[in-house]
């Protein structure tokens, strides 16, 4: 497989929704018809194996393959009709008492990294995600409208604990935070 | 002279390794007696250091002043325990090297050609699926218990400050050992006058004695939380 | 390429966090010897494309190929720190080569305390931690995927002279004594 077929079966999986050839000309770096033939090339590769490519006029995308729809359906299944894990029901309570909040602070909070946690929440549309008015490049969270409704929560600051988690949270990142800073500091020197 | 600048060493085998391998020598008895001045010196400037590192610090000063005892005076007769503690140390810096000899290998790639994941289910709309059996009462109760489970700021370890009472037991011994084998060897040194061993020999008090004063303040340092006040060291002298 | 093959590599595309051997056993209903034989075959064909498997223990996860990183880096919207301190560097080499570890091994390894430095590599994602099965008050702390995608490599055994700390020295490790075991208990992170 030549590299260029490589890089575009990584873009195609990585973005997960359709590309044009445009698009992938631009960020490869290669004339747009070099493009379409190799994508020919990849379509014809992957046409025995679990991924497919699909083309529709001038788009292209990385899909599973038909004839094992059969699992991934029980693999969708399993995923949605499972219960909260804990890591989720964690998250999805710091998110419900703090948000909007970035992912940052609440992987501060559990101590662990949450970014598999939240994506599992989002989907299911429990949380959903604003863009930081602050900085573009990075999200917020915040509990979606229907699961507040579902919880029957009228104002999120009439829940029990609410002033002492926001409080102790905030002060717990903000030493965190200065603490990073100190030993980053002693690093460099 | 190679000059030590604060705050550079993550920690006294990372101090220790330095000295060494800035001097291009292996590890074992004698490079570790020959850089056991340096260590000390560095140690004189750890007075700002986070208490539970001057532990650290002090710990593996004991354990040099063992080797530079020993190695100036070979008639010192060391326990199994200590001999043991020497043990350990060299083969502490071993693993450490290594270590640091394998991060190499982590910094070199780290970062440089990433693999990334897919989105878990990426592209699909599942709109608001309903979660079972969550109840506002069961987000208020995970609440409490991520507050509860805040990590706390570290207090001293116990056994960092027990350490430091057995080291200050174990340093008076050694005073009293390493002075009465003084006197042997300045006896025996009388008789050779012209080994030119004699400044060596002040010099091993005067360093020795310097180190012990160190170690107090190490000391002191613990005696400030209440708890400890009472091994606060009187003067001896 | 043979059915479960195809369904596997459907499976994981699909799921795009790692799943266990288990998991595609059940939805698979093959036995797990058949999916791991499976994998390996799907791992080696896939070795020269621009999608790869990575493997950790007992799961398996697709990812784009490190050769291909030029473009992906571009795509993703991750953010992307590849800055490590020295404590973070120390301490990540001591988990990778030697991981499964505990805090105190780790401690004893390095001399100084890591309790800040083990927390900021798991909420960074690049270290797991696991309770320590012979004491439920204690943890371990492995490599998680994040590290490999990282490090460019597919298995931990890829990484450069793994395996070679001498067996004289882990045992060694493996002995420290039981007031190191102690300062372990203290462990909040």
């Amino acid at each position: 497989m030549i590299n260029l077929e490589k890089n575009i079966e990584a873009l195609l999986f990585l973005k997960g929704e359709s590309m044009t050839i445009k698009q992938l000309s631009k960020i490869l770096k290669e004339p747009e018809n070099n493009i379409e033939s190799v994508i020919d090339s990849l379509q014809n590769n992957l046409s025995s194996r679990g991924i497919r490519l699909i083309k529709k006029e001038d788009s292209v995308m990385l899909t599973t393959s038909p004839e094992s729809s059969e699992f991934t359906k029980e693999l969708t299944k399993e995923e949605f009709d499972s219960e909260l894990t804990k890591a989720s029901l964690e998250t999805l309570s710091i998110i419900a008492y703090k948000g909007p909040v970035s992912r940052s602070q609440i992987d501060y909070i559990r101590g662990v990294n949450s970014a598999f946690t939240v994506r599992n929440l989002l989907i299911r549309g429990l949380v959903e995600r604003v863009i930081n008015p602050k900085d573009n490049r990075g999200y917020f969270y915040k509990p979606s409208f229907q699961l507040l409704q579902y919880l029957g929560i009228q104002n999120i600051k009439d829940l029990p604990e609410y002033g002492e988690f926001d409080k102790k949270s905030e002060e717990f990142i903000k030493n965190v935070k200065s603490d990073e800073e100190n030993i980053n500091s002693n690093d460099s020197a | 002279m190679y000059s030590i600048k604060l705050n550079q060493f993550e920690g006294p085998l990372d101090l220790l390794l330095d000295l060494i391998e800035k001097k291009k020598l292996s590890i074992n008895d004698l490079s570790l007696a020959s850089i056991s001045d340096q260590y000390l010196e560095y140690l004189k400037q750890l007075e700002n250091f986070p208490l539970e590192e001057v532990a650290g610090f002090v710990v593996i000063a004991s354990t040099l002043i063992l080797i530079k005892s020993k190695s100036l005076i070979p008639s010192l007769e060391l326990t199994e325990e200590e001999e043991q503690s020497i043990g350990e140390l060299e083969e502490r810096l071993r693993q450490y090297q290594r270590v640091k000899e394998l991060s190499l290998n982590i910094k070199k790639s780290f970062g440089k050609n990433p693999q990334f994941s897919r989105e878990s289910f990426k592209g699909m709309e599942m709109g608001f699926i309903e979660p079972k059996k969550l109840t506002l009462n069961f987000i208020v109760s995970t609440i409490k218990e991520i507050l509860n489970n805040l990590p706390k700021i570290e207090k001293l370890p116990e056994i960092a400050v027990k350490k430091i009472i057995s080291l200050e037991e174990k340093i008076n011994e050694l005073t009293d050992r390493i002075k009465t084998k003084m006197e042997l060897s300045f006896a025996e040194f009388s008789k050779s006058r012209n080994s030119g061993g004699k400044e060596l020999k002040v010099e091993i008090i005067v360093s020795f004695l310097a180190m012990l004063e160190l170690v107090k303040r190490g000391i002191i340092i613990v005696s400030q939380s209440e708890a400890f006040d009472n091994i606060r060291i009187k003067n001896k002298e």
